[in-house]
């Protein structure tokens, strides 16, 4: 079978890719993507330790992961639409509100 | 029966009378309290008649207990009588009585640790003399003042203040330690501030209440760090004693630590225990140059410590007793009701310090030099005293001057050794003070409260009774045979010059000189006075045309204390036989069993050498040839000198003298520049600077505005830039992932 | 064992905030009933206070009418509350005062009237709390809690310049307690290994006992024989300093100390009179009360090399406080800085680790509340009828007002300690206390304590001065200001609020020996833990270590999500 | 060298290449696409972890729900390419630094861990990663979470709707 450590370092690179672009990119919308993708890491790492314990915590809790993102990305892109909305960009930078 | 059986058999005996010593006090207090909250409702006659009859009360309560310490039982056969007044001394052994006294303890005061203070009283025959000063000349004023502040509205106050300090003032004398006393001590002090400032709609008035009070207070400060050290001493002797010392106490070391656990260690049989105990003797342990072992006075000798105490005792009583350097409050205390001068500032306030002296005799025969200070202390102020009543117009402040001068002599004598004769002059003196004051008062009362005497004059012959005991009291005070004063001030010189302290001998003559210097001119400033104020013309500014004399009320105690001050004589008229079989005054005999410990310490410890012997007719003749001197000398200035004289202008330099003596030689201004203001001073720079500047604005707002600064600065990390924080924020992992992978390496 | 065996100080505690939530509903706009439900409550709250104060029995335990159940229990923290003998005394002052509070406000307060009685009652209930609580947590959940009506009374019914006072008040007070917060966290996790860990105080002192123990040990040893100290002694050894520190600084900004004092002038002057008197009355108590609880019990080691440094800061704050005084123009802020020198009295009391000094101290706490309390209560009648401050704007009142003199007199004397007054007591005791104490080896000298001694009695005669220096200018001289001429004398119910003061400052002069005793046991526990960082103090164990009630161990075995009925948990006393 | 490796590496090979492409890809779109694909190819993975319930929510979930609601929010704003790359501005390269750091010091790590070997007895095998034994885990030990879960999920739905609608 495979190492785990093999799954982990995928789960890493993933993880560090998507953060990566969170930490990048300008367009919201790819920094959400970044997002899920860091999500997925997450779940990855998950399942590889439930394998390498053999119990299904590690499951349910990717479980959760999946529905947790879900309702984030929903939030999310409805605030990007509102944001869209009220100035005309989805870029990060143009996004400042949190300075005053 | 004779006269000596019949002062033996008290009406009530003293185991029946001790347990009521409390009412002595209570009765005044009560009186107090009813006069000061119902005062106005009652109404000025009721008044009158609760304030009087609870002095009343007092009074013969005090008769009582005076006459139970002196009370007798017929015994055994052959007529000898078996004295029924004593009480068991828990500090001595078993065998130990305190005799010619009653004493009860009401329980506890406060109890901390293995310190205690109890409501102890005892009366014996020091005590118990002084009760009858107070109370029966406190009766008097009290008399006197329901016709003095008739057209006062505030009687009901000055009743309810006038009790109070009675009250106090007993609560002193009957105190039989030395936190109890002070308890009296101050009481009297607020008392007097009360009623020196009883007008207080007069500022200066209200301002001399207040002075009495702070400097009394700089005393009490001595006294309460005299009284700590006194228990600090108590501890080392009772750690460091050993069965010598105790045995040299005439006690035993289980009964003298039961005796602390019951009593307390300020109880002033206590406190006479140990200094018996520190005479120094081949078998004891302690004696006065054994350093101490172990606490706060680690190292000091107990002589050391003890001399330190009684210097510190010394400055209390200044305070209250208006000598050096603390004199500056009774003169300006003259600004109350005339009663209250006669009364607090002449007859029995300021006596307390010749009063605590005699109490811890026995202590301060220990400590030659405490002795020494004591008496030069109060031979100056005398003297200064003297000299500035000289030059005072204010009949009220000569008297002022003329107590403050007397208390002086009072302390010569307690500081050489001759306590009888100081106690003695305190009594003969509350007499014709109090004569003087209440007839400067009834002065004062028929003139339209003129108190310049240059404005008076010649009332002898409107005034007769005021004049006749106004008279008395002069030759009293001047020290004239036969009156009373001048046998006590003669018996206080006497003693001064014959006693002798160890090691101090020039103390002795040098305070005897000064002493004769005091009679004379004495006897020149109150001759003065009297002139001034009863001979001679009517003075033409005097504000009344004809002086009318007072009412019964204010005579009759005149006349009461004008006998007393002649008949008071009869005590120091050498009459008893000493138990070695000389001669002895009555008084000194009388006190004897009072001042027992204290001669015993005085010959075992050969501190100082005390003279019994009685004043021969030679030294009688010279005091009262000094004292006439001075009277003399009086009488030509101003009956024949002054008036030759009148309108030709008096020679510079006597002028000079004059107005110094008349300002009281600067030392108010003097106080005022060393110690008022530098303190106003340094308290206000102190809140300017420290408090308001360097605390509140340097350091407390100084906080503040950093941190306003520092948040100001870091607004500009603030860009707004999510991405910028989120930068951070991976930074921040990197760093803690790193730091956790190293953690993992080790 | 009845309802009121367990639940007794419960009550006690929690009525006055029972009674806010019953002002609460009431409508504003009846003022009189709110005052009187206040009233009210506070006089059925000293009835309940004064009878724990009787059941607390001088010879018993140290921690009587305890009261224990599970709170936290993952913190390990319960709440626990119970009284010894010093804080059932702090808390029969807190419930005197109460009422009396109410009394005085009724026409000072004269807007928000219901949000006012509110704080009030929410005031009561955290001071009370902060008294019995036995719990190190449950003590700082008070003692912060404390902080916020206060605030708002400053901030809301204060004078001009209130905003000002209040926040510098709460800023000022809370750095210092956020401070001992960490401490307490401290002492927390290095008290006891994990899984056994207790916010109690009993289970703090006695984890950290024999530490402190060694520390002393090997403080009074040769030089470096803490090198070999390990584990916790060790701990204590390098950082019981630090956290000495921590709890000193709080509570000594509470009493407050020479130099932190400088909130207080402000916060009195420019509160209500309410606040001023149970700032006076209770709040300050806290620091010294701190003092004695907590910080030199739990750091003995510490407390004694601090002592001689923090005995000269309270010497300091007493001169000082007093010469103060001399230089105000401002009445308020005269009777404030007296509470800095009478405050300083206390703090020297507590640091001279004698019987004397430390009985002397708690007994002026309890004076200092009485007569500083009445001081400000009747100054706050005469702000009612004047609106100044200002010593010039009066003068010879005492003619148009004599009861008032009178009673502002009798509480002066008090206040200068003129024995007969309760002031005496306390102020010999402490005095008495500091000669007999060993502040001076603690300061490498024997005879520095007479020093001590000598200094701080300098008090006594500033006192005099600076009160008596107040009082002419008030009351006596000439009627000058014309606004002075028709001054109304107190009136019944103004009369009846001091009378109470009047007679306890009576009856605490004659008689104190009834509160004595009730103070003596915890002094005495006191004195034992303090002398443990004594070097070669002989101090047995069971004289210092803290026996109070476990939690019952049903509780305790069941699990954190069961729901324990309170009254259910039986009290392991009785 | 067996297939099971052999699989991983490929579908790890791939996610990364289609994860690159989400991250470097100039318009929203595309990146969009390589997400999905990312998506399989992790349900791939899923698959070779025996998290056979997982892998098939992660293709439904993300591949299907999550991501047509971006596609949807992509149409609706239409956004197409952006015109220029972003100024590489400081936060940016430190962010850029730390995520390289980062999987560094995680590789590192990762390395040093010891190879730990599955413990699983076969009748475990049987039934490991199946919907039944999930089932079991959800609905009993896990049932609150799992309500907690879908409560938020509601809220996340309310949210979205009133956040997202536009005053018209």
């Amino acid at each position: 079978m495979v190492p785990i450590t093999y799954y982990l370092l995928l789960a890493a690179a993933l993880f560090c890719m998507g953060m990566f672009g969170v930490l990048v990119r300008r367009n919201a919308l790819v920094v959400f993507m970044c997002v899920e993708l860091m999500l997925n890491a997450a779940n990855l790492t998950f399942l590889a330790f439930a394998r390498m314990r053999g119990d299904s915590i590690g499951h349910v809790s990717a479980f959760f992961v999946i529905a947790v993102a879900a309702a984030e990305a929903a939030i999310g892109l409805a605030i990007v639409i509102a944001v869209f909305r009220s100035r005309g960009s989805v870029l990060v930078e143009d996004i400042r509100t949190m300075k005053h | 029966m004779n006269l000596a059986e019949f002062f033996q058999v008290a009406p009530v005996a003293p185991d029946l009378l001790a347990p009521s010593l409390g009412l002595i006090i209570a009765l005044p207090l009560l009186g107090a309290f009813i006069c000061g909250v119902f005062g106005r409702m009652l109404g000025r006659a009721n008044v009158h008649l609760i304030a009087c009859s609870a002095v009343a009360g007092a009074f013969v309560l005090s008769v009582l207990a005076f006459w139970a310490t002196s009370h007798t039982a017929p015994g055994a056969g052959d007529g000898a009588r078996r004295l029924l007044a004593f009480y068991r001394n828990p500090f001595g052994i078993e065998a130990d009585f305190v005799r010619y006294a009653l004493a009860y303890d009401y329980g506890t005061w406060f109890a901390v640790g293995d310190f205690r203070v109890n409501f102890g009283l005892a009366v014996d025959h020091l005590s118990g003399i002084l009760l009858l000063v107070i109370t029966g000349v406190g009766f008097l004023i009290h008399l006197y003042s329901t016709s003095y502040m008739e057209h006062d509205d505030g009687y009901w106050r000055y009743f309810a203040y006038l009790n109070l300090f009675v009250a106090a003032m007993l609560t002193l004398v009957l105190a039989d330690n030395l936190v109890l006393l002070f308890v009296g001590w101050e009481g009297v002090g607020m008392a007097s501030y009360l009623l020196i400032g009883f007008w207080y709609t007069d500022p200066a008035k209200a301002w001399a209440g207040r002075k009495a009070f702070v400097t009394n207070r700089i005393g009490d400060f001595a006294f309460l760090i005299a009284t700590f050290l006194m228990v600090l001493l108590v501890s080392a002797f009772t750690r460091q004693a050993n069965a010598g010392d105790y045995a040299m106490a005439g006690s035993n070391s289980q009964r003298y630590q039961a005796a602390l656990q019951e009593k307390g260690p300020l109880t002033f049989k206590g406190l006479e225990k140990m200094a018996e105990g520190l005479m120094d003797s081949n078998s004891d342990k302690v004696d006065l140059t054994t350093p101490i072992e172990a606490g706060p006075l680690e190292g000091y000798t107990f002589g050391g410590v003890m001399t330190a105490a009684l210097l510190l005792f010394l400055l209390g009583a200044a305070g209250k007793s208006a000598q050096l350097p603390l004199y500056v409050w009774l003169p300006d205390a003259m600004a109350g009701p005339t009663p209250v001068s006669a009364l607090i500032h002449a007859a029995t306030m300021v006596t307390a310090g010749v009063y605590l002296f005699s109490r811890m005799a026995a202590l301060l025969v220990l400590s030659p030099t405490a002795m020494a200070t004591v008496a030069i202390i109060g031979a100056l102020t005398s003297l200064l005293a003297a000299l500035i009543a000289f030059a005072q117009d204010d009949i009220k402040k000569v008297l002022a001057y003329s107590t403050v001068s007397q208390l002086g002599i009072m302390f010569m004598g307690v500081g050489m050794g001759i306590f009888w004769a100081a106690v003695l002059h305190l009594v003969t003196h509350a007499f014709f003070k109090a004569c003087l004051f209440l007839g400067a008062g009834s002065v004062m009362h028929g003139n339209g409260d003129e108190t310049d005497i240059k404005k008076l004059g010649g009332l002898r012959h409107e005034m007769k009774w005021t004049w006749g005991t106004f008279l008395v009291a002069t030759l009293a005070i001047t020290g004239i045979i036969p009156l009373s004063g001048f046998f006590s001030k003669d018996a206080i010189l006497h003693g001064v010059h014959h006693n002798h302290l160890e090691g101090l001998h020039w103390v002795s003559s040098a305070v005897y000189y000064l002493g004769l210097v005091i009679a004379a001119s004495t006897a020149f400033y109150m001759t003065r006075l009297y002139l001034l104020t009863f001979e001679g013309p009517r003075s033409k500014e005097a504000r009344v045309a004809h002086a009318h004399e007072s009412a019964w009320q204010m005579t009759l105690p005149l006349v009461v204390l004008a006998v007393l001050s002649v008949v008071a004589a009869v005590y120091a008229f050498p009459l008893m036989r000493s138990s070695s079989g000389q001669p002895q005054a009555v008084f000194e005999n009388f006190l004897s069993p009072v001042f027992s410990a204290m001669n015993r310490i005085a010959n075992g410890a050969k501190t100082v050498e005390l003279d019994t012997s009685v004043p021969h007719l030679a030294d009688y003749v010279f005091a009262w040839l000094v004292a006439l001197s001075g009277g003399g000398a009086a009488a030509f200035l101003y009956l024949r000198f002054f008036p030759a004289r009148a309108g030709q202008p008096a020679p510079a330099f006597a002028r000079a003298v004059r107005r110094t003596a008349q300002n009281k030689f600067y030392v108010d201004e003097l106080y005022e520049f060393i110690v008022i203001r530098p303190v106003k001073f340094m308290s206000f720079i102190l809140f300017r600077v420290v408090d308001a500047l360097l605390i509140d604005t340097v350091a407390v707002r100084g906080t503040a505005w950093v941190t306003a600064r520092v948040g100001s600065a870091l607004r500009y990390v603030q860009t707004g830039d999510a991405q910028a924080y989120a930068a951070v924020m991976a930074l921040a992992l990197l760093g803690g992932v790193a730091y956790a992978l190293i953690q993992v390496m080790q | 064992m009845s309802f009121f065996d367990t639940h007794l100080l419960n009550l006690v505690v929690f009525l006055p905030l029972v009674f806010a939530a019953l002002v609460l509903v009431l409508p504003g706009s009846e003022p009189g009933q709110i005052r009187t439900v206040t009233f009210i409550a506070m006089l059925v709250d000293a009835v309940f206070g004064v009878w724990a104060y009787l059941r607390y029995v001088p010879g018993g335990p140290e921690f009587q009418l305890e009261y224990r159940v599970p709170w936290f229990e993952m913190f390990g923290t319960s709440y626990h509350i119970g009284v010894d003998g010093l804080a059932v005394s702090l808390l029969l002052l807190t419930v005197f005062l109460g009422p009396l509070v109410v009394l005085a406000s009724t026409t000072y307060i004269s807007h928000r009237i219901k949000e006012f009685h509110l704080a009030l009652l929410v005031l009561q209930t955290t001071m009370l709390g902060a008294l019995v609580s036995l719990d190190v947590l449950l003590f700082y959940v008070f003692f912060e809690a404390m902080l916020i009506p206060m605030y708002l009374m400053v901030g809301v019914w204060g004078a001009e310049d209130r905003q000002m006072a209040a926040v510098k008040f709460f800023l000022y007070t809370l750095a210092g307690s956020l401070l001992m917060l960490v401490a307490i966290i401290a002492v927390y996790f290095i008290s006891a290994p994990a899984g056994s860990r207790s916010f109690d105080y009993a289970a703090l002192y006695n984890g950290l006992l024999d530490a402190n123990r060694q520390v002393t040990a090997c403080m009074g040893g040769p030089q470096g024989a803490c090198d070999s100290l390990s584990g916790l002694a060790r701990t204590m050894h390098t950082w019981g300093p630090w956290l000495f520190a921590a709890f000193a600084l709080a509570f000594a900004i509470k009493v407050p100390m020479w130099p932190v004092h400088t909130w207080l002038p402000d916060a009195h002057v420019q509160a209500p009179v309410a606040g001023s008197m149970i700032l006076a009355g209770v709040m300050l108590k806290m620091g010294t009360f701190g003092f004695w609880r907590f910080a030199i019990p739990l750091f003995p080691a510490a407390a004694q090399n601090a002592r001689p440094f923090l005995a000269v800061l309270s010497v300091i704050g007493i001169v000082y406080g007093a010469l103060m005084c001399l230089a105000q123009r401002d009445i308020k802020k005269l009777i404030a800085y007296s509470s800095v020198s009478h405050l300083g009295y206390c703090m020297l009391g507590i640091l001279a680790v004698t019987a004397e000094g430390a009985t002397g101290s708690a007994y002026q706490m309890l004076n200092h509340g009485v007569s500083t309390g009445a001081l400000f209560l009747l100054f706050g009648f005469l702000y009612e009828r004047r609106h100044s401050r200002l010593m010039a704007d009066f003068g010879g009142i005492a003619k148009v007002m004599p009861v008032f003199t009178a009673a502002f007199l009798i509480i002066t004397f008090s206040s200068v300690a003129v024995p007969g007054t309760n002031g005496f007591i306390g102020e010999f005791l402490v005095l008495l206390g500091t000669f007999k104490s060993d502040l001076g080896v603690a300061a490498g000298n024997p005879h520095l304590t007479v020093v001590f001694g000598a200094f701080a009695t300098l008090g006594v005669i500033l006192g005099a001065a600076y009160m008596l220096w107040m009082v002419q200018k008030v009351f006596f001289g000439g009627l000058t200001h014309r606004e002075n001429q028709h001054l109304r004398d107190m009136n019944l119910r103004e009369g009846l609020t001091v009378l109470p003061f009047i007679i306890l400052v009576g009856v605490m002069g004659l008689m104190p020996q009834p509160f004595l005793d009730r103070l003596a046991p915890s002094t005495d526990r006191f004195l034992a833990r303090a002398r443990v960082g004594t070097p070669g103090a002989p101090v047995q164990d069971d004289q210092v270590r803290v026996e109070v009630m476990s939690l019952p161990s049903s509780i305790t075995a069941a699990a954190p999500s069961a729901p324990v009925p309170l009254a259910a948990v039986p009290s392991q006393r009785q | 060298m067996n297939i099971e490796l052999i699989l991983f590496g490929a579908f790890a090979l791939l996610t990364l290449l289609s994860a690159g492409m989400v991250i470097f890809a100039r318009s929203p779109i595309n990146s969009a696409m390589a997400l999905v694909s990312t998506f399989f190819f992790l349900a791939g993975i899923y698959v070779l972890l025996w998290a056979h319930t997982v892998a098939v929510m992660q293709v439904l979930v993300y591949a299907g729900a999550i991501m047509v609601l971006f596609l949807f929010v992509i149409m609706l704003l239409n956004l197409g390419e952006s015109p220029t790359r972003g100024r590489p501005t400081l936060a940016r390269l430190a962010g850029g630094a730390a995520t390289v750091g980062l999987l560094a010091v995680l590789t590192i790590t990762l390395l040093k861990l010891p190879q730990g070997a599955s413990a699983m007895g076969p009748e475990a095998q049987a039934s490991f990663g199946t919907m039944a034994t999930m089932g079991q885990v959800i609905f009993t030990q896990w049932l609150f979470p799992f309500e907690a879960v879908s409560l938020l999920l509601l809220v996340a739905m309310v949210g979205a709707v009133v956040v997202a609608k536009s005053r018209i």
